[in-house]
């Protein structure tokens, strides 16, 4: 691998022109615009293209093995990317873990785990919700006690996002039990091959196992193994993700949902109906209204601004949009609304499959009722 | 109506919704449902034997002509619990059979020996039914049976009359393709096939019954989808609280209900209507009504059930899921809400102009 | 005034004729089809004639004045009422006070106040509410103290309906400071021209004064004006007021409603254009779906049933639904929605009125948010 | 658009926000708005004078035409304080006239002497401005002018050009109708006006202006409901606990957030492109989306706002009913959310006819 030059000093247009070429000379004979994620087995070839150009951690400094992008440029990056069709690869190592290492990992944790994400060696999981706990993270219960040299592992963590693909995880684990929830918990890395750990996949509304859960029976992993101080998890898992919280909000997942629905409208014969017109045309308009004030965030994070609690706004109105552009496709679909497979072939012709793989958007990454209710109170100062 | 025919009706009602245990586990269990989803065409035959055996596919076929002649009050009733248990054997398209060829449906179907499914729909996304009909062949698509692959019989609705033809009649093919729910879409293509043609002057009257039908089926879904999503909002905690006891979601439940019971108004009203002499356009308007709310009722209910059930909602494992892919898999049939409303929509025209 | 027949005998429809023939009769030459509350001077001839006729009070015992009405024929009576426009007179005393007496009240109450309320010698106003508590109906800080044989009020009342027009009030008032709210409050009659009532007119947003406030301050009323025992004020208010809560959420408005926004299309040009069609179609649905639901609550109270929380579900909807019709109304009204008074001197024609006139019905009577509650609670069962 | 340019519309915008004080309260008082309500044309002709003392009329006169050459985002930033502070007075048909007429806008109205308002609309219920002229005359209706019994000249949009005429001109008559806000709507009815046309070629773009500018109005409006509303739910008490820690208001509430900031970025986003440049299909497209978010936006904080506010929400003492009354009234000026959404769905259609 060669250095890299420095994408920030490209004008925009040019960095653009650099990601479109790269992404289509690279990307490897495997699926575009897919709505479900892609396996570690598929999207491999993808993410080893990346890793080889250096262009697998967009946003890590240089030094680390980055490309070191600002916001501005990540965001075109992404935009390309999705342009493309492009397969989001296994990106939980890249996206959340290697930034929280960077900022709260040890030197030698650093200098282990970095490069293992940068080449592909290890691919990393999220444990951090649990059974019956749902929104509320803090409530964890799988435990684990510090034993001579050895952390000792007892638990449960679910909805583990392609977990099954991984060889790591990174939990948050209750450490101490004695003091207020989010005081006692720390955050911990746990080999998935190590001895006392089994892992279930849990299917989907599309029949994918695209979740597992991860049971804990003693595991054992060295003292080491935790990130931050003891008890002090919380405000490690915490730590803000910068600018992934502007990216779920992107008008990206509705744009294109909009042009799937012209072309089931068109299909079924529902596109010169005025009554279809005027919902399409106000669907449209949320797209491009979203799209007007998603990018006053932007805007924001090009000029170094502080983000605050109020872009949940934008997650909030993304999801439902999407969702909402599923069901007038439900409707319109007719009697195919219910077919398991794409008509014709052609996934984007499939309204089911929109529809199932917009459900989510509203209850991972904070449900539309949590983030309604922290609005409420961080930015209307509504009392509790 | 009075009081002694009222009580005759609820009497049936009763006894048809009792009989219908033998189908539908009183616990809700769905273990059976689960397992006969993408296994073919996603049904049991001897669950359709069992149908038979409790003279299903009678229900709409004359006393003088050896049948039960029951109303769509009883109907509805019936059609209701197979809902809220998403049976998924056709039991409706049979009993369309019936109340179309009254005494000639033929015995292999009374017995439950044979499995027969009414082909009546010309295109996706319209109510046509007159097509398939070219001088003494059947000629043309039949579109959107459910479960057509393991059917034995089809009663092809045509202008030219109804034919009764087997799966393995010659010119006769089915394309087939997998639904949400785990049964199947079919089209029957049928490039020339030999049949006798008797009449019948009952389709659309039958057409309007069955989307009466049917409403009943997917507000007996919604029903059990909202009572199973209710449980859980009681159970499940969030912060040490019940989630169920967070106003945002009571009363978004409250809605759910509301539309639940004036979809289930609607029908009882409407079969009542449909059992005492409505006329023609009352039974259009009606059958358009019934069937807007109560697929608007399914899928308000299958998303916000998904949405209230959290990360369970949207796994396979959860039994509310099943409820979600039925909705999505027959919210539609016999005239989505889109059709629905342009239809009622085409009428208010119609009725200026008279 | 010559006795009555027995109604309840006759056929429905032998009823029905009577009804229609009496209003088209007997109706004198006063506004029909208001969308406002007429005040008493312009009212009072139609409150005279029913009561001349031993119409006033439908559903008081024959025995005490009344017509003696089961459900279903007084159902059938507001229908031909409504059908032909006719206005709602100050209706207070006939329909809250007198049954609240006929259950509650002395021998010497009922024998003094009925007649009043029949003849239209007294007019009631209704003083259950305060500044501050809104559906909170026992939050009662007005206040009465026994001094002798005169009770002695201090305190407010507000939002009683044409409570100018008034010359008694019924209130409740606090009578126990030591015990919880709803133990210690007292049902007190009070004549308005007692010495310390003052009362300020409110103007709603329709400019008109349909409420008022009532101030009390150091005004003795007889220590007999009291309805019920000392104390027991809130289960005297909370007497069910019978079928009231059934014909609240009947279909009538939003069917009348619904015929006006179909003479707006009309004028506005939007009669023919589809989109408007299928908007107009699925509120017509609603209107039709509400009747069916209404229906089986009528037959409830026909067969004497009970009814019970669920009954809430009409008003929640039944008043939702007019809102929204009112709202398409100010969408096609186009320019014209801004307009006070009604185009070309038609009421029928003015979308601002039937908006205005919908906003209380969310509000009074049991706000939506309040009955939501209830309905979550005691119909769905959903925990506290 | 460079970082000078930026600081540039930024400071003007700044100055004229600034400058509005001098019209709107700072605390938000609105005695003067709640009095000048049902008093003749329901507006105040001193304000109107120190409007045209700030400049307001020259606005959209280009400097070389001794105006303020300023843009869309200068005067959206003005009509939102406008709006929040229900300022009732026809400031924006004023610059209107100014931008249509330029150096010809009578020195009169620059001194704030004369009230002028801009006569377009042909009917109510549609945007067509073609009408009133026949050869050298004014012969036709204008429609829908805010306060037209008492302004002094009209500047009256035809295709033979623009015509400035005083109140008093022979054959002009005016048709006037209270409004809910407490002003008057009122239709020119002109019946062979003698008239001077000017020629312009800039109406489009100029109510695309005004459409805009009337969105920014409408977001002021629904903003400081919004705040009142929201003090409201912090404040007021039921059951001992503030109504605005229920969840189901908290919901609600984000939502008209949500909805405002939609507006908001919508407004800012059109004004910049208004600024810097857009074709003329950008604009008309923008432009209507503005007015569609922005109307919807004002009725649904007009209806929240009553409801939030409970008894309180319907009486006329409450400064909450000024508001909704202002939504209902203008909310569909310079196109309903109905017409907008017709005129964007009219250009999907030319679009792929394209």
């Amino acid at each position: 691998m060669t250095a890299l030059p420095d994408y920030n000093a490209m004008s925009d247009a040019e960095f653009r022109r650099t990601a479109r070429n790269f992404v289509e000379t690279n990307y490897p004979d495997i699926p575009r615009y897919s709505l479900s994620r892609l396996h570690w087995d598929e999207v491999k070839p993808w993410y080893m293209v990346l890793s080889e150009h250096g262009w697998i951690c967009p946003t890590w400094p240089r030094k680390h093995g980055g490309m070191g992008l600002n916001a501005g440029k990540h965001l075109i990056l992404i935009e390309e990317f999705e342009r493309y069709g492009a397969a989001r690869v296994n990106d939980i190592g890249p996206v959340m873990l290697g930034p929280l290492l960077l900022k709260h990992g040890t030197e030698a944790q650093k200098a282990h785990f970095l490069p293992r994400i940068l080449s592909g060696e290890d691919v990393w999981a999220q444990g951090y919700s649990e059974p019956g706990a749902g929104s509320d993270l803090a409530a964890v219960r799988c435990e684990a006690v510090l034993d001579g040299e050895e952390w000792v592992i007892n638990g449960q963590k679910t909805w583990c996002t392609l977990g099954m693909d991984a060889n790591w995880i990174f939990i948050l684990a209750r450490t101490d039990e004695t003091v207020k929830k989010q005081a006692g918990i720390s955050f911990l890395l746990v080999p998935m091959d190590a001895r006392g750990v089994t892992i279930r996949n849990i299917e989907n509304l599309e029949l994918e196992a695209e979740f597992c859960e991860v049971f804990f029976d003693d595991v054992r992993v060295p003292a080491d193994h935790i990130v931050g101080r003891i008890n002090d998890g919380w405000s490690v898992a915490k730590a803000l993700l910068g600018h992934e919280r502007v990216f779920i909000g992107a008008p990206r997942l509705s744009a294109a949902a909009l042009s799937r629905l012209k072309r089931i409208a068109q299909r079924a014969g529902a596109w010169d109906d005025p009554v279809f017109r005027d919902r399409y045309v106000a669907l449209q308009c949320d797209v491009l209204d979203l799209s007007d004030l998603f990018e006053t965030y932007v805007d924001r994070l090009r000029d170094g601004r502080e983000i605050g609690a109020d872009v949940a706004m934008l997650k909030i109105f993304q999801s439902e949009l999407y969702q909402r552009i599923s069901e007038l496709m439900m409707q319109v679909a007719e009697e195919d609304a219910g077919l398991r497979h794409a008509p014709e072939g052609d996934r984007q012709l499939h309204a089911a499959a929109t529809y199932l793989s917009a459900r989510p958007t509203t209850i991972f990454g904070g449900s539309t009722e949590i983030m309604r209710n922290v609005l409420a109170k961080a930015v209307l100062e509504l009392p509790s | 109506m009075d009081g002694s025919m009222n009580e005759d009706w609820q009497e049936n009602a009763r006894m048809i919704v009792e009989s219908a245990r033998a189908v539908v586990p009183a616990d809700g269990a769905l273990d059976r449902v689960r397992k006969a989803r993408f296994d073919g065409a996603g049904f049991d035959r001897a669950v359709m034997q069992q149908a038979a055996e409790l003279g299903w596919p009678l229900m709409w076929i004359g006393e003088e002509a050896g049948g039960l002649g029951l109303g769509l009050r009883e109907t509805c009733a019936l059609m209701e619990v197979l809902g809220r248990g998403l049976v998924p054997e056709p039991v409706l398209s049979t009993m369309m059979a019936g109340a179309l060829l009254q005494e000639a449906l033929p015995e292999t179907v009374m017995t439950g020996e044979a499995v027969i499914l009414t082909a009546w729909q010309d295109v996706t996304g319209a109510l046509d039914w007159q097509g398939g009909a070219k001088g003494d062949l059947l000629i043309g698509t039949k579109v959107n049976l459910r479960g057509a692959v393991e059917a034995d019989l089809f009663a092809i609705v045509t202008d030219a009359g109804l034919a009764v033809v087997p799966r393995s009649a010659e010119g006769l093919t089915i394309e087939t393709a997998e639904t949400l729910d785990g049964g199947t879409m079919d089209h029957l293509h049928m490039t020339g096939v030999a049949a006798d043609f008797l009449p019948c002057a009952r389709v659309e009257a039958v057409l309007q019954d069955a989307t009466l039908a049917h409403s009943a089926y997917l507000l007996g879904l919604a029903d059990r989808a909202l009572e199973i999503t209710l449980d859980y909002l009681r159970v499940r905690k969030q912060f040490d609280r019940p989630i169920g006891s967070f106003q945002s979601l009571q009363h978004r439940a409250t809605e759910m209900k509301i539309q639940l019971e004036l979809t289930r108004a609607a029908i009882a009203a409407t079969a009542r209507r449909f059992d005492t002499g409505a006329d023609a356009a009352t039974r259009a308007a009606g059958a358009a009504r019934c069937k807007l709310r109560a697929a608007e009722l399914a899928m308000l209910v299958a998303r916000e059930a998904v949405q209230m059930h959290g990360a369970m909602g949207i796994t396979d494992e959860a039994d509310i899921g099943l409820f979600v892919r039925k909705a999505m898999t027959e919210a539609n049939l016999f005239g989505s809400p889109r059709q629905q409303r342009r239809m009622l929509a085409t009428r208010l025209v119609q009725e200026e102009a008279a």
